[in-house]
């Protein structure tokens, strides 16, 4: 069925007059090699009309448990934070919805002056100079400080703290494998990084060390120290962080950090079951001129009118082709407009007052949580948003009686880990419920062990 | 007219739009929960504004911008179709947009089920039986198709350094190239816009890993020897890969499978009109053959009995490229547009892109066909053509770039300017399926009548734009000082 | 709690010494005479965060059984009509949803021409030539209509089908009482205006006369004919019309009618459990300078272009005061234009196309229904969209059976008769299941009267 | 720069955005089931345009719309204060959107409660018991008041054909009085601004059914003698009517119940923050006394152990005035609205509101308070204020008229002028509570500009505006030769 199209068929034959055939056919014959043809229609359903195409995509969803369907405290990566309905009128807007990339600034002022904000927020967020319009997402920022710190100094190996989301990890393995890099995981003692592990791990052939702050498990790592204990090597500081936190926790940028990145979708952005958000990368002026992705920057017109424009481009696939400092084109404008408008939201005070809030009912839940019977707290170290618990009982059959009961207590860990996120949506009530359901759950699951035992 | 202010330049301090949730929980000292030394002393220096002024910061701001809901954007090989507001509406639905990544899939089965649907719909149109939807741009799934080529010939014993790009390829594909840790060789075009074969029997040597190409190409010609570039490089056991930039031409006329690709990456957000909101996001889902299927990237959806699933269990897999399941929102969108368009909608789209294009290009052969004349388009193009300023820039004196950017006075945003490289002074016109004659018409006067207003007087080109909110920029300035950030008091 | 306002006690400072008073209560103390100040809060809930108001009023949602939930027939004057997604994106866009009524044309041009397109299509929808710019919704248009004949003739006499839908007839009593004017109705005949009743009730002091079309109880009136009953008499001939059937229907214009309105919700406006939606007003020229509400028309402005404005405000309120033609100042503007977007986007094939689908589908339910045992049909007059049946049953018992069966079948009328609307949404396989639930629910329900016989 | 061209001007016969869904039963031929001479012979000449098409040509016309989330808009008696996107998110929810207003009240609980709970929150707000939310408007809500005085009147024998309205009065109110089938007789106002109490007590008689009263009217002023007023209207066994236009100047700190008002209408539109739409949707809430309740209309929200339900019931009442239940989706907003301000919000939107105008007053009055002085401001002023352009157009030759259309040269929405009828060259000035001190500064110094400019040469403001769409529109012609529709070929 056409859908979008407009070509009456008296369009149809005027135009083809002017072009000067007789068919459509015409058109692809004289292009297209008889030997590659396809001689038939494509094998897909036929098409609808909109409202069946809604209904269809309704039902679909409908088959989803989404956080609207359950009290849910799964983190580990991307959290059910509110998303102000201003974020979403923005982002629907026609004039930051369809435009392209700016590749014309005098008509996309908008779009770079929204990029401009959005560097000034991630700046102020992590107290690192320098900060790109936005990469995909966060595992893949991570990757990427990677590449920056191979170009940058040419070593051979990573350092990586095992208290990095294992998505993040796995990304950067997939990516050195390429370039050939060799990656060793530094393994984590009560909870965060050992410290002797990671500075036995870091030498003169050392291109980056990586943690994360929260650390996966949700503990807070001494980010300094394990920064300090790289000074004497050539390798670049990485750090993951958490952007809901930066308003409580020391920033990257006052941790001897060189390049802070992260996940953004807290920042504006729907769950959308993993996608699309947008990941930040922050840097120190020295990566100035090897930041990956688009930068905009400040200048004046011809009359003096103050303006925004793409810039060190020399850095970018579009200029330097095989010697760009990444591949990255297309990235996440308009998701990283969500964070910059959520940001402002926030607001100076806002920030400091969600780290806060998320601080003490993570507390709260923590607490609640480790007075459960068969339940016991994975580590002891300061958490913000985010805890670990161990159960003392199979992990998976307790995550299911919980959602059963409409709670999602969290997210599986081997060793029946579970890992309990906190996002300012979640109330007391909500935590006494999840502590409610999850002991019943691993009591009930006991109960069964012991039976089959 | 004064200058426009950053929202970090209004505001007063004390102002905030947020008012957060009651603590509801006993209060602990800070301290006791936070060690002071992992406590930030000073709160970053975010805006300090009332929601009305963001409201009205960014409103505006976005009037500032040129976009697909409001004029023609022939932005060459940006595909830049309608948005169909249908797809907004369906992405936002709370059990996609509200679906957490780490759902257990039992309790995610619309959402597996979709992107099932979806891979489905991707493999029948590019030829090849397998997908993985998780690259998140175009570039992202060249990065994966060079990774899987590698991953393809170490496994059997072969490491092979070299990657062919015709020298019409985009930029991320020899970026991508070097990236995964290969070698760019390039390789030359011949005089009708197609690989020059001999170039290519030249370069062809067991040191190659892979070509890529887009096919059609940057010039919107499809190259008329694909079977014997396909026979050379095969023969010298390399794979080919399709950068699908250009699908939007071909959709149900042919397949890239059907030509002997082994891999090929789709833009959702050029083929399958995802918006471009600006610089994203997007999607480079790769369809790939049975003898790459084994290296794809974890994790894939399965189906088993009914069901659908997540495998992260495959031994030979080059691993994940980023977290979770790659950019969900887009997927719900393309596959609404898929299922609107339905086969025969996706046939008409390319065949009248192409129409289009067609028509387009000889409107403006017969406004300026001296002074822009086509390049390689003997036979015509398809989906778009690219046309070459040179003869303007020697009669007119004007460039490319003061015809583009006297196309801004004239409410049009320009096609894409000096990309492809090969060509002198190249202006690359896309004009999309969903335009209309009247349109297409209009464009073509109106590039007419910036032609002649330069024979007048080329200044007034030189100097364009004047109507837009701001009028050419310090670009060198830009990059030689940058400012990149607000500055703080 | 502060909300939306940005007074900083700075400001506060800094406006107070300005005004040159030293607090906020002095600007009220000077104007408010104690007597009459409320000394004390106002007693409501306090105020909420942005997330826990998203919360509170949605489940307040859950708590309504919408058409998403069930399969709906429920008609009755609004429609289960399917919204293009484009109508939302238009009537959410800043410039559309939030300016006022456009008193400086200038700056107002988009809702003029918005205006002005949208009295076109009343126009090419009803065949009468003059359409104002909206009123609030479909039974104060019909009350509106009988003001409009009352100045026009200044009769002593209504004389309304009782076709017409009971809201409508209900409001054009309560009115007419004000201007102290009689209202006579007429029955209906094998379902339709009994047209000898009609023409006895029509006479010298009849002031206007009311049909329906189609009628409330789905029957198509003959129009043409009750029109010609009152040719001879002063009465203004006003009929209320289901928009989307004008397809296929004749139009008012064609039928003698020289004042058409209506119920404009199906036209771009969801159900929003009643309103807001629109009512359409259509007249022929003779009552131009009588039309109540705003009207747009085409001129040009001091350089010669083309632009639109409010235009014959001499009827209004703001300028005729006590002698305006009503009384109408904010009217329905963001809805007419989601009725002209709806229009456009069905277009002048697609009008036609959605009344023969309505004309198919309404004929096949109705033959299912009326094979159903204890079910008849209430009149066998030709339908289009809806139709009656009589149930040998207790009609809400069964209703309520039906519902729990996830199926509303429709409006409960006396006498245990049901009225069944269709819309575009309602498929083949809709209206088998309804004749399967309907069906069982009236055996079920005969079997019980039989039993407590 | 070529004319604006409406949708039917645009597209191609043939042409079409919309697919129908399939006919999936037998089909029968059309005669069979309606009889030609019910059949339309032409189709109705709507659009026939691409969905392309419709979206670029509404997005393009709102272009030419100014609005509140672009700019300050101090149109006075409007009260155009922020239109928080939270009402939209929680409108459109289905459980509220999709809602068939015909449902029955089991299964429609949580839009019951919501009435039910908006209806106790207005009682509070107007210190009236009893509530009707059923009215679309303003004047729809005076309808309802003029209908139930009279309705409530005639039931004690009574005819009472005169209802009194000060010569402030907006002009719904003299126009529902006729429609309503009274008679006006207009009250005159004293040199502070207030009612005249001596015309009041002359023309307050046994055949006064009704005083309507504006207050604080629409010079933003308060009736110093509202007590007294009350009096005198009670002591004749009259009623009296709040027109609540303006009620956003005294929430949470005096009401109308108190001040001895037996019926009060609202804005949700203005107070409640009901997005204007270019001209509606609103709505026309009203609360009554006791002695009103028996009267109101039908059908009216009752709480019945713990369930709510429609009772139409009434043996007294006046009736419908309309279909249903009322603008619902109007309710959802200003009840989300009420809801996140809560008692100590509402007050502080009242003050702020008053503060804003006093400031902007006294900054207007800084600037030029010779050439426009404010109309009766000894006591300052509430939520508005309204000034003369008496002076200005006697010194510099430009009407309020000229200063609203240069106004639009500034970016600014001008305030209301020539209303209320009794100030010279009325300029009525609404700031609202939304906005900054800075929107304030700004837009005094803008006044002060125009007229330093005026002073130089009166023509540039006769001439303005001269950045719009269009400038000044020929409204005499327009309204002797109306061209209302589209003409078609
Ligand atoms: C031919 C071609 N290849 C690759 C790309 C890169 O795609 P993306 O921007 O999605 O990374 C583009 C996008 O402009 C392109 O046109
Ligand atoms: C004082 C006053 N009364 C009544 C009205 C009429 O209200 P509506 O436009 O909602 O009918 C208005 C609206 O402008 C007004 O300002």
């Amino acid at each position: 069925m056409s859908r979008y199209t407009a070509v009456t068929p008296e369009d149809l034959r005027e135009m083809l007059a002017t072009i000067g055939v007789g068919s459509l056919d015409e058109l692809f014959d004289r292009q297209i090699p008889a030997g590659v043809r396809l001689d038939r229609a494509l094998d897909l359903p036929e098409g609808l009309p909109e409202q069946a195409v809604y209904e269809h995509l309704r039902d679909l969803a409908a088959k989803n448990t989404s956080t609207e369907d359950e009290i849910t405290f799964l983190g580990a990566g991307m959290y059910d934070t509110y998303v102000p309905a201003i974020v979403d009128m923005l982002m629907e807007r026609s004039e930051l919805l369809t435009p392209y990339t700016p590749y014309q600034p005098e008509i996309s002022q908008g779009g770079l002056q929204v990029m401009f904000e959005y560097q000034t927020a991630i700046r102020e967020l992590t107290a690192l100079p320098v900060s790109n319009a936005s990469v995909y997402e966060g595992p893949s920022a991570l990757a990427a400080a990677g590449y920056l710190a191979k170009l940058a100094n040419g070593k051979r190996r990573f350092v990586i703290s095992a208290g990095v989301h294992p998505h993040s990890r796995e990304t950067l393995r997939t990516m050195a494998r390429g370039y050939r890099m060799e990656v060793v995981e530094v393994p984590l003692r009560d909870g965060v990084t050992d410290p002797d592990a990671w500075a036995a791990a870091i030498d003169a052939e050392t291109s980056a060390v990586f943690v994360q702050q929260p650390n996966f498990l949700g503990a807070v790592e001494d980010v300094e120290a394990l920064m300090g204990a790289a000074k004497d090597s050539p390798a670049v500081c990485v750090a993951q962080v958490d952007p809901l936190t930066l308003g409580i926790l020391k920033p990257p940028g006052e941790c001897g950090v060189d390049v802070a990145v992260g996940e953004g979708q807290q920042l504006g952005n729907k769950l959308d079951f993993g996608g699309p958000s947008f990941g930040f990368f922050a840097a120190t002026e020295a990566y100035l001129r090897r930041m990956p992705g688009r930068i905009a920057g400040e200048t004046r017109d011809v009359d003096g009118k103050r303006g925004f424009v793409l810039t060190l481009q020399t850095r970018e696939q579009h200029i330097r082709r095989e010697k760009a400092t990444s591949n990255i084109c297309t990235a996440q404008a308009l998701n990283a407009l969500g964070g910059v408008v959520h940001l402002s939201w926030l607001g100076r005070q806002g920030i400091v007052e969600l780290g806060n809030l998320l601080l003490q009912r993570t507390a709260y839940a923590r607490e609640q949580l480790a007075a459960l019977e068969g339940v016991e707290l994975l580590h002891e170290q300061p958490v913000v948003r985010e805890f670990a618990v161990t159960l003392d009982a199979p992990v998976k059959a307790v995550i299911a009686r919980c959602q059963d009961q409409g709670v999602n207590p969290g997210h599986a860990l081997d060793g029946n880990g579970l890992l309990v996120a906190l996002s300012e949506r979640r109330s007391r009530a909500d935590i006494d419920r999840l502590a409610e359901v999850l002991g019943a759950a691993v009591a009930a699951e006991r109960g069964r062990v012991e039976v089959t035992a | 007219m004064t200058d426009t202010l950053t929202i970090f330049e209004k505001g007063r301090a004390g102002r905030r739009a947020f008012v957060a949730p009651k603590l509801d929980v006993p209060e602990r000292p800070r301290d006791e929960l936070l060690p002071k030394r992992f406590q930030r002393a000073e709160a970053p220096r975010l805006p300090e504004v009332s929601e009305p002024e963001i409201v009205r910061h960014y409103v505006n701001l976005s009037k500032r911008n040129f976009d697909l809901d409001s004029g023609f954007y022939p932005l060459g090989s940006c595909t830049m179709k309608h948005n169909p507001r249908l797809h907004e509406r369906v992405a936002a639905l709370p059990g996609f947009g509200r679906l957490h990544p780490l759902q257990d899939p039992k309790r995610a089965q619309g959402a597996l089920e979709l992107m099932w649907n979806l891979e489905r719909a991707l493999s029948e149109v590019s030829g090849l039986p397998h997908v993985s939807l998780q690259p998140s741009a175009g570039s992202h799934g060249e990065t994966a198709g060079v990774l899987l080529t590698r991953a393809y010939h170490e496994d059997r014993g072969q490491t092979r350094h070299k990657v062919l790009t015709p020298d019409t390829a985009h930029g991320t594909n020899p970026a991508t190239v070097t990236m995964a840790g290969l070698e760019v060789v390039k390789v030359g075009t011949n005089p009708d816009g197609g690989v020059d074969l001999d170039d290519l029997r030249d370069k062809a040597d067991e040191d190659v890993a892979l070509l890529m190409l887009t096919n059609p190409n940057t010039l919107g010609l499809f190259d008329p020897n694909i079977e014997e570039i396909a026979k050379i490089v095969h023969d010298v056991g390399a794979i080919l890969y399709y950068d699908g930039a250009n699908l939007n031409a071909v959709m149900g006329r042919t397949r890239p499978g059907d030509m002997g690709f082994d891999i090929v990456h789709f833009n959702l957000h050029k083929t399958f009109t995802q918006p471009h909101g600006g610089g994203g996001p997007g999607a480079g889902p790769i369809a790939v053959s049975d003898r790459i299927e084994p290296y794809l990237m974890v994790p894939r959806v399965v189906r088993r009995n009914g069901g659908f699933y997540l495998n992260d269990d495959a031994p030979k897999t080059i691993g994940r490229l980023r977290g979770f399941q790659g950019n969900f929102g887009t997927f719900v969108r393309s596959y609404a547009y898929i299922r609107s368009l339905g086969a025969e909608g996706l046939q008409d789209a390319s065949e009248v892109a192409v129409l289009n294009a067609n028509y387009l290009l000889a409107r403006l052969q017969e406004e300026c066909g001296d002074l822009l004349p086509v390049a390689f388009g003997e036979r015509g193009c398809l989906h778009e053509f690219c046309l070459s300023g040179a003869p303007m820039k020697r009669e007119l004196q004007i460039r490319t770039l003061d015809l583009a950017k006297r196309l801004l006075d004239h409410g049009y945003h320009p096609p894409t300017v000096y990309f492809p490289l090969l060509v002198d002074e190249a202006l690359l016109v896309e004009p999309t399926e969903t335009e209309t004659k009247e349109t297409l018409d209009a464009f073509a006067e109106a590039v007419g009548a910036i032609l002649r207003e330069a024979r007048e007087d080329p200044q007034v080109a030189r100097n364009a734009p004047y109507s837009t909110p701001v009028r050419r920029l310090d670009e060198a300035g830009a990059a030689k000082r940058p400012v990149i950030r607000q500055p703080m008091g």
